[in-house]
C-alpha cells in the first residue's frame, strides 16, 4: 500500500502541473494516450483476431502521433509507412492465410491470464516507480533539436539523414544486410517445396 | 509537456505488450504484442533523442526496420507452423516438454 | 494561402485554427472538384469518344449534370450489410480508403503559401499516406464475408505492396536531384534549374528523370488498381473483388476514392516531374499572385496526367496476376534502382 | 610523382578487367582471355613505369639522416591519412607539404637550400572511404620501394601466367570464369600490396583468399578439389582471426588509427607499449602462418595444388602466399619492437620460419606428385623468408621473395608443362621419366630454376639465400647483423641441403630414366615455353640487383641496388642493420647446396648407396621415419581425426549424455521425489491423520510436484512469463531497494 500511495502522490501532481502548459499539445496527447491505451488493451484482449490487428493500427498510429508531438516527423512518417503500410498488412495477410474465422474465436488466450496480469502489474509498478523517481517532472526541452530545425522542419530531417549516412553508416549497412538475410530467411521458411 | 508523460505511456504500452506475449495463444497475436513492446521502446528512444541528440531518432528508425524484418520472418514461421499443425496455437508447440 | 489571399481581398485577420480549418476545407473542396471534373471529362466524355459513342447527354447541357445525377442515384440506394459481415469494419473500410486519399492531398502545394501543411517530409508523407489504403481494402475484403471479396482483397494487398516499392524508388531519383523531401523545395529546385544554361522553363524533372516518371506512372496505375492492373476487382474473375458487397453511399465512397486518388497521384506527379504550381517562364510573378495562379497551373497539369492514366486504362487489356508481379519485381524495381544509381552518380559528378 | 599518386589505376585496371570478362567474356572471340592479357599487360607496363619513376625518385632524393631528414622523408604523406606522419613531417624543419609534393620534378635539395640530405621517399595519398561515428576511415595507396617491388612482381608473373594459361586451360569448361578470377586475383593482390591502412589490408587479404578458394576449386566437380578449396579457405580463416584481432589490437594501440604509417612510426618511437606490440605481432604471426603456409597451418598449401597449375604458380607460389611475408615487412616496426628482434637470438617469427623451412624441405622428399614437391618447397622457402624477417634481415627477406617468385613460378609452370605433356598427370614417379630429350625447353628452364632454388652460384637463389644466412648473424665473422640467431642458421643450412637434394630427385624422376607413363609425350607449345624461358632467365640473373656491398671492385652503383631502392627510408621503418657479405659463409652455403645435389645425384643417377635403396621396406626405424614424412607429420590426421573427431564424436556425445542423463535425470528425480513424497503424504498422513490438515499437506505436496514440472513444460510463454517476472523482481530490487 505504501508504494501505491507513493505512486499516487507522485502521479497526481503530474496531471496538474503549475508550470507553463502547452494546452493544444497536451490535449492532443491526452486524447491519443487514452485512445492508445484502450486500443492496446483491446489488442491483447479482443476475441477477434482481425480486430486485434485493426486495434493495433490505432496504437501504431497513436505512436506516430506521439512522434509528431516529439518533433520527430521523419520517424513518424516512417512509422506510418512501415508499420501501417506494411507490417499491419503483413499481419492481416498472416491472419487471413491462417484461416482466421470471421467473428469471435473463444480460445485465443491460454490459461496464464492471472500470471500475465500479475507480471504486467509488477512490471508497470517497477517501471513507473523508476521513471517517476528519476525524471519526476522534468520538462521536455527539445534541447537537442535547437538549431537544427529550419523552416518547413527540413532541418531535422536533414539532421537525421546526416546522422544515418555519416555517423551511423556502418550500422545502416549492417541493417541492409540484416534485411537481406530476413528476406532470404522468410522465403526459405515460407516456400512450399 | 513533461518527459514522464511519454515515458509512462510507453511503460504502459510495454506492459500491455508483455501481457499479450504471455497470454495470447495465437502466433500472430503474439507477434502483434511484440510490436507493442517494440513501439514502447521506440517512444523512449524518441523522447530521449530530444535530450541527447538525433541519434535516438536514428536508432528508432533502425528499430522500425528490424521490426519489419522480424515480422516478416515471424509470420513465415507462423505460416510454417500452420502448415504443419493446421493451427497457429503456440500452446500446442510443446515438443520441448520435459 | 488563406492569409495571403483572404487578407488583402477580404481584410480578414484569422486565428491559426480558423486559417487551418479554411485550408483544410479548401483542400477538400479542391480535391473533390478536381475529381468530379476528371470523372466527367474522362469517364463520361473522353472514353465515349474513344469508343465511338456519345456519353451521357440527358442531364444538363451536354450531360454536364450527369455526375450529380449519379451521386443522387447512389445516395438513394439501400445501404446493405450482408448477414455474416463484420458490420463495423465493413462500414468504416471505405472511409479508411478515402481518408488515405485526402491525407495524401494535404501536403501537395498549389502555390507559395497555398498548401494545407508544408511538411519537411513532404513526398515521404504522401507515399506513407497512400500506403494506408491497403488496410482499408483488406478490411473491406475480410469483413464482407465473401470469398470473392477476400480473394480480391488479398490480390489488392499483394499488388499494392509490390507496386509501392517502384513507386517509392522512382521518387527517390527526384529527391536526390532536388536534395529535399519537401515538395515546395522540389518545385523550387525545378523552377530554379536550367537546361544547359537555358532557364526558360526551369528544369522540370520529367527531362532528367524520364525513367522515374515512367515508372511512377506505371506504378500509380497499379496502385489505383486500374486496368491493366485491375485484378483485385476483375469483374470477369472475381465479380467485383473487395467491392462486391458494397452498395449505395459506401460504394460511392469507393468510387470517389478511386478517382480522387488518381487526381492526387497526378498532382503529386506534376509536382515532382512537371514543375508543380509554377508557370513556366513566369518567374517574376509575386507570391500573392502566384497563390492564385498556382492552383490553376497544378490543376491543369494534374488533369492532363489523369488523362494519361485514363487513356492507358481504356486502351490496354488486363494483365495476368503473375505477369503483374513479374513486371513489378523483375522490371520496374531493378530499373528504378538503376535509375537511383545513375541519378546519384550524376548528382555527384555534376 | 604522377605515377605515385595515381598508382591506384593499376588495381583498378584489373578490377575493370574482371568485370569486363565477367560480363562480356563469353561473347569475345577468345572467350575473355584477350581482355585479361591486355589489361594485365597494361598493368605491367604501368608497374614498370612506376618502378622506373621510383628509381629516379629515389636517386633524386637520397637517403637522409637525422630527425629533419626523417621528418622530411614523410613530407609526401597526405596528412589526412596519417596524423602522426603529418606531425612528424611538420617537425622536419623547413619542409612544407606543398613543396614536398612538387619535389618530384626538381631536386629537393635546391629548394630547401642547405638540406641536401633530405629524403622524400614514401608517397601516400588517400581519400575518405567512410565514416563511422567519429572515426574516418580512409582508403588510399602507400607507394614505397616495397610496394613498387610487389607491383612489378605480381603483374609480371600474372602476365606470364595469363599467357601460359591460354594454352594450358584451353578448352576448359569454365575458361572465361578462370580468366575472370585471375584478373580479380591480380586486382586484389595489387590492392593489398598498395594498402594504406590495415583495414584495407584485411580487405585485400580476404579478397585474395576468396580468389584462391575459387581457383583451387576450379574443377570442383571432383570431390578432392572442392575439399582442398574448402580446406584452404577454412585453414586461412583460422589465421584470419589472428589478423583481425591483431589489427584491432594495433588499432587501439595506435590511438584509434588504422594507418600503417601511424602504426609504424608510433611503434618505432616507442609510442606503443612493448607488450601491446608483442600481443599484436603474435596475433599477426597467426595470420602469417595460415596465409604464408607456415608450420602448423601449412597443410592447406600442398592440397591447394588441386587447382590448375598456372594458378599454383601465380597464387600458391609467387604472390598470394607471400602476402604474409609482405604484411610482416609492411608492419615491420611492430614486429621489430614487439619481438625485440634486435640483439636477441630467438623469437617466435624466426623460430616458426626456421622450423617451416626445415620440415617443409624434408616433407618434399617423399612426395610422388611433382607439384606437391614444389608445394612443400614453397612452404620451405616461405620459411626462409619468415626466418629472415624474424632475424632482422628485412632486405634479404624481400630479396628472396623477389628471386623466389621467378624461379618458383618457373618450376611450377614447368611442372604444368610436364603434366600437359603427360596426360595431365603430376605423378613423377609413375607417369614421367626420360623427358629430357623430348621436352628440351622445359628441361633446361626447369634445370636452371632448380639450380637457382638450390642456391648454385651465381644464380639468383644463391644471392638471396646467402643474404638470409648472413642475416642470422650467427656465422663467425659475419658483421652487422641484428642479432645472433644460431639455431636458425643451422636449420636453414640443413633446409638448404634438403632443398638441393629433393630438387635433384625431381629432376631425376621427371627427366631421366625411362618414360613410365603412357602415350607419347611432346614438347609444349610456344605459349607455354615462352613464359618458362622468361622466368628461367629472370631466375638466373635476378641476383645481380642486390650484389653485396663487399663487391666494391665493381663500379659504384651496381651493389646493393635492391636495398637502396626497396628498403624504406623514414620514421616508419626501424633502424635495422645489414649483415655484411661473408665469403666463408657463401662458400659453406654453396658447398651445402652442392653436397645436397651431389648426394642426391649419386643416390639416384649413379645408384650409389645401394644399401639405402628400399631401406624403408627393410628397416623398421627408417620405415617409421618415412611414414611420418609420408603422412606429413600426421598433421592432417591430427586436425581431421583427433580434433574434429573429438569435437564431433565424443564431446558431442558426452554433452548429449550429460544432458540426457544428468540434467533430465535431475529434473526427473526432483519431479519423482516430489510426486513420491506427495504419494507418501497421501498414503500415510491422509490415512492416519484426519481431514483438513491432511488435504492441505497433500495438495501442497502435489503442488510442489506440479510447480517443478512447470519448469519443463516446453511452453514458450510460460518461460516468457517467468522471464518477465524475474525481470520485474530484479528491476524492482535494483530500483526500489538499492537505487
Amino acid at each position: 500500500m505504501n508504494s501505491a500511495a507513493l505512486i499516487i502522490a507522485e502521479v497526481v501532481p503530474l496531471v496538474t502541473p503549475e508550470t507553463t502548459f502547452d494546452v493544444p499539445a497536451n490535449v492532443v496527447f491526452a486524447v491519443q494516450a487514452v485512445v492508445m491505451i484502450f486500443a492496446a488493451i483491446r489488442v491483447v484482449t479482443t476475441k477477434n483476431i482481425v480486430h486485434a490487428a485493426l486495434w493495433l493500427v490505432v496504437v501504431l498510429g497513436g505512436v506516430g502521433l506521439n512522434y509528431i508531438l516529439l518533433q520527430a516527423e521523419f520517424v513518424a512518417v516512417t512509422q506510418f509507412l512501415v508499420y501501417l503500410g506494411a507490417v499491419i498488412v503483413l499481419f492481416l495477410f498472416g491472419v487471413m492465410l491462417t484461416r482466421a474465422p470471421l467473428g469471435v474465436s473463444d480460445d485465443l488466450d491460454n490459461n496464464q491470464k492471472k500470471i500475465g496480469i500479475g507480471v504486467g502489474v509488477a512490471l508497470l509498478a517497477v517501471l513507473s516507480y523508476a521513471l517517476i523517481e528519476s525524471f519526476g517532472r522534468s520538462e521536455l526541452t527539445f534541447a537537442a533539436y535547437e538549431g537544427v530545425a529550419g523552416p518547413n522542419t527540413n532541418g531535422r530531417t536533414q539532421a537525421v539523414s546526416d546522422a544515418i549516412f555519416g555517423q551511423y553508416l556502418i550500422p545502416f549497412e549492417m541493417l541492409s544486410l540484416l534485411l537481406l538475410a530476413a528476406l532470404i530467411g522468410a522465403i526459405v521458411l515460407a516456400r512450399r517445396d | 509537456m513533461l518527459l514522464n508523460q511519454f515515458l509512462l505511456l510507453s511503460a504502459i504500452l510495454f506492459t500491455i505488450g508483455v501481457y499479450g506475449v504471455i497470454v495470447r495463444k495465437n502466433g500472430v497475436l503474439v507477434l502483434m504484442s511484440i510490436e507493442l513492446v517494440l513501439n514502447a521502446v521506440n517512444i523512449n528512444l524518441i523522447v530521449f533523442s530530444t535530450y541527447w541528440g538525433i541519434a535516438g531518432q536514428v536508432f528508432a528508425l533502425f528499430t522500425i526496420a528490424i521490426a519489419a524484418a522480424e515480422v516478416g520472418v515471424g509470420l513465415a514461421i507462423v505460416l510454417l507452423i500452420y502448415r504443419n499443425q493446421r493451427s497457429v496455437d503456440i500452446d500446442e508447440l510443446d515438443e520441448m516438454k520435459g | 494561402m488563406t492569409q495571403a489571399v483572404l487578407h488583402p481581398i477580404l481584410g480578414l485577420e484569422l486565428a491559426y485554427w480558423q486559417e487551418t480549418t479554411i485550408r483544410v476545407l479548401l483542400g477538400l473542396v479542391a480535391l473533390l472538384l478536381l475529381t468530379g471534373g476528371a470523372v466527367y471529362l474522362y469517364l463520361f466524355k473522353f472514353v465515349s469518344f474513344m469508343q465511338s459513342r456519345l456519353g451521357p447527354m440527358e442531364a444538363g447541357p451536354y450531360g454536364s449534370m450527369q455526375l450529380l445525377a449519379e451521386v443522387g442515384k447512389w445516395l438513394q440506394k439501400e445501404d446493405i450489410f450482408t448477414e455474416d459481415s463484420d458490420k463495423f469494419i465493413f462500414g468504416i473500410a471505405p472511409a479508411v480508403v478515402l481518408a488515405s486519399t485526402f491525407l495524401m492531398f494535404v501536403v501537395i502545394p498549389a502555390g507559395p503559401n497555398a498548401v494545407v501543411a508544408d511538411l519537411g517530409t513532404g513526398i515521404y508523407f504522401v507515399l506513407a499516406m497512400s500506403s494506408l489504403s491497403v488496410i482499408g481494402i483488406l478490411m473491406a475484403g475480410w469483413a464482407s464475408a465473401n470469398k470473392y471479396a477476400l480473394m480480391g482483397a488479398l490480390r489488392a494487398g499483394g499488388q499494392l505492396i509490390a507496386y509501392e516499392l517502384p513507386l517509392i524508388l522512382a521518387v527517390v531519383g527526384v529527391v536526390i536531384s532536388a536534395g529535399s523531401l519537401n515538395l515546395q523545395d522540389i518545385v523550387a529546385a525545378q523552377s530554379d534549374g536550367a537546361i544547359f544554361g537555358w532557364t526558360g522553363i526551369g528544369n522540370p524533372y520529367i527531362l532528367t528523370q524520364i525513367v522515374g516518371f515512367t515508372i511512377f506512372l506505371i506504378a500509380v496505375q497499379a496502385e489505383l488498381t486500374q486496368t491493366p492492373f485491375d485484378m483485385p476487382i476483375a469483374e470477369s474473375e472475381l465479380v467485383a473483388g473487395y467491392q462486391v458487397e458494397y452498395t449505395g453511399i459506401r460504394f460511392l465512397v469507393y468510387f470517389i476514392a478511386e478517382f480522387a486518388t488518381a487526381v492526387a497521384f497526378a498532382a503529386v506527379a506534376s509536382t515532382l516531374f512537371l514543375g508543380g504550381w509554377q508557370l513556366p517562364g513566369a518567374w517574376g510573378i509575386s507570391d500573392g499572385a502566384m497563390n492564385a495562379i498556382g492552383p490553376i497551373m497544378i490543376s491543369t497539369k494534374a488533369v492532363l496526367l489523369v488523362g494519361v492514366v485514363f487513356w492507358v486504362r481504356f486502351s490496354l487489356p488486363r494483365f495476368r496476376e503473375d505477369q503483374l508481379q513479374k513486371l513489378a519485381w523483375k522490371v520496374l524495381i531493378p530499373l528504378a534502382l538503376a535509375n537511383i544509381v545513375v541519378t546519384g552518380v550524376m548528382k555527384v559528378v555534376f | 610523382m604522377w605515377f605515385f599518386t595515381h598508382v591506384w589505376i593499376i588495381p583498378a585496371l584489373m578490377a575493370l578487367s574482371f568485370l569486363l570478362i565477367l560480363f562480356f567474356g563469353k561473347k569475345m572471340p577468345k572467350k575473355g582471355a584477350e581482355i585479361g592479357i591486355v589489361f594485365v599487360g597494361a598493368a605491367f607496363v604501368l608497374a614498370l613505369l612506376t618502378g622506373g619513376n621510383w628509381i629516379a625518385w629515389s636517386n633524386d632524393n637520397p637517403e637522409g639522416h637525422g630527425p629533419a631528414a626523417e621528418g622530411a622523408a614523410l613530407a609526401n604523406v597526405d596528412p589526412s591519412c596519417s596524423s602522426v606522419a603529418a606531425e612528424a613531417a611538420a617537425v622536419g624543419e623547413g619542409v612544407e607539404h606543398v613543396e614536398g609534393k612538387t619535389a618530384a620534378s626538381e631536386p629537393a635539395a635546391e629548394e630547401k637550400g642547405g638540406h641536401e640530405e633530405v629524403a622524400t621517399r614514401p608517397v601516400v595519398s588517400c581519400v575518405n572511404w567512410f565514416e563511422n561515428g567519429d572515426q574516418t576511415i580512409s582508403i588510399g595507396t602507400l607507394v614505397d620501394g616495397q610496394s613498387v617491388l610487389l607491383l612489378i612482381v605480381v603483374t609480371l608473373i600474372s602476365l606470364l601466367v595469363h599467357v601460359f594459361s591460354t594454352d594450358y586451360v584451353h578448352g576448359d569448361r569454365r575458361y572465361t570464369h578462370y580468366f575472370a578470377f585471375l584478373s580479380l586475383f591480380t586486382a586484389s593482390m595489387l590492392f593489398f600490396v598498395l594498402s594504406e591502412n590495415t583495414l584495407q589490408m584485411i580487405v585485400g587479404w580476404e579478397l585474395v583468399g576468396v580468389c584462391s578458394f575459387a581457383l583451387i576449386g576450379h574443377w570442383w566437380e571432383e570431390k578432392p578439389n572442392s575439399d582442398a578449396a574448402l580446406k584452404a579457405f577454412l585453414t586461412n580463416r583460422v589465421g584470419d582471426i589472428g589478423l583481425l584481432v591483431g589489427v584491432i589490437v594495433l588499432y587501439f594501440a595506435a590511438g584509434k588509427s588504422f594507418s600503417i604509417l601511424d602504426l609504424n612510426i608510433l611503434a618505432n618511437e616507442g609510442g606503443i607499449s612493448h607488450n601491446l606490440l608483442l600481443i599484436g605481432s603474435l596475433c599477426l604471426i597467426t595470420a602469417v602462418m595460415s596465409k604464408s603456409g607456415q608450420f602448423i597451418l601449412h597443410t592447406w598449401l600442398p592440397d591447394a595444388m588441386a587447382g590448375p597449375t598456372p594458378v599454383s604458380a601465380l597464387i600458391h607460389a609467387a604472390t598470394m602466399v607471400v602476402a604474409g611475408v609482405y604484411m610482416v615487412a609492411r608492419l615491420y616496426p611492430v614486429f621489430f619492437e614487439g619481438l625485440s628482434i634486435s640483439g636477441s637470438s630467438v623469437n617466435a617469427l624466426s623460430m616458426i620460419g626456421a622450423i617451416t623451412a626445415l620440415f617443409g624441405a624434408m616433407l618434399a622428399f617423399v612426395q610422388k606428385d611433382i607439384k606437391k614437391v614444389l608445394a612443400y618447397s614453397t612452404v620451405s622457402q616461405l620459411g626462409f623468408m619468415v626466418t629472415a624477417l624474424g632475424v632482422g634481415a628485412w632486405t634479404a627477406a624481400l630479396f628472396h621473395l623477389f628471386t623466389h617468385a621467378f624461379f618458383k613460378a618457373c618450376l611450377f609452370l614447368g611442372a604444368g608443362s610436364l603434366s600437359h605433356a603427360c596426360h595431365h598427370s603430376f605423378n613423377m614417379v609413375d607417369d614421367m621419366g626420360g623427358l629430357r630429350k623430348i621436352m628440351p625447353k622445359t628441361f633446361w628452364t626447369y634445370l636452371v630454376a632448380t639450380a637457382a632454388l638450390a642456391g648454385v652460384f651465381p644464380l639468383s637463389g644463391f644471392w638471396s639465400k646467402d643474404e638470409i644466412l648472413a642475416g642470422t648473424g650467427s656465422f663467425p665473422g659475419t658483421e652487422g647483423a641484428n642479432g645472433e640467431y644460431h639455431v636458425m642458421l643451422i636449420m636453414l643450412l640443413l633446409a638448404a641441403f634438403c632443398t638441393a637434394a629433393y630438387m635433384t630427385r625431381t629432376i631425376w624422376y621427371a627427366f631421366y630414366g625411362e618414360y613410365r607413363g603412357h602415350g607419347t609425350p611432346h614438347e609444349s607449345g610456344p605459349r607455354i615455353t615462352t613464359p618458362l624461358i622468361i622466368l628461367a632467365s629472370l631466375g638466373a640473373i635476378a641476383g645481380i640487383v642486390n650484389l653485396p656491398a663487399a663487391f666494391d671492385f665493381l663500379p659504384e652503383g651496381t651493389q646493393t641496388r635492391f636495398e637502396h631502392y626497396v628498403e624504406p627510408v623514414g620514421l616508419y621503418f626501424p633502424a635495422i642493420t645489414h649483415a655484411g657479405f661473408n665469403p666463408v659463409l657463401a662458400l659453406v652455403s654453396v658447398a651445402v647446396g652442392l653436397a645436397g645435389i651431389g648426394l642426391a645425384y649419386l643416390y639416384f643417377f649413379k645408384n650409389a648407396f645401394a644399401g639405402l635403396h628400399g631401406l624403408a621396406e627393410r628397416n623398421k626405424v627408417a620405415a617409421f621415419f618415412k611414414n611420418i614424412l609420408v603422412n606429413k607429420y600426421y598433421f592432417d590426421w591430427l586436425y581431421t581425426t583427433v580434433i574434429v573427431g573429438f569435437v564431433k564424436g565424443p564431446l558431442a556425445r558426452a554433452a548429449n549424455w550429460f544432458s540426457a542423463n544428468v540434467i533430465d535425470g535431475l529434473v526427473n528425480l526432483v519431479g519423482k521425489t516430489a510426486v513420491g513424497s506427495g504419494n507418501w503424504v497421501y498414503k500415510n498422513v491422509d490415512q492416519k491423520v484426519v481431514d483438513g490438515a491432511v488435504n492441505g499437506a497433500g495438495s501442497s505436496a502435489s503442488g510442489v510436484g506440479a510447480m517443478l514440472r512447470l519448469t519443463q513444460t516446453g511452453r514458450i510463454q510460460q518461460y516468457a512469463a517467468l522471464f518477465f517476472a524475474a525481470v520485474a523482481i530484479l528491476a524492482g530490487v535494483f530500483v526500489v531497494v538499492i537505487g
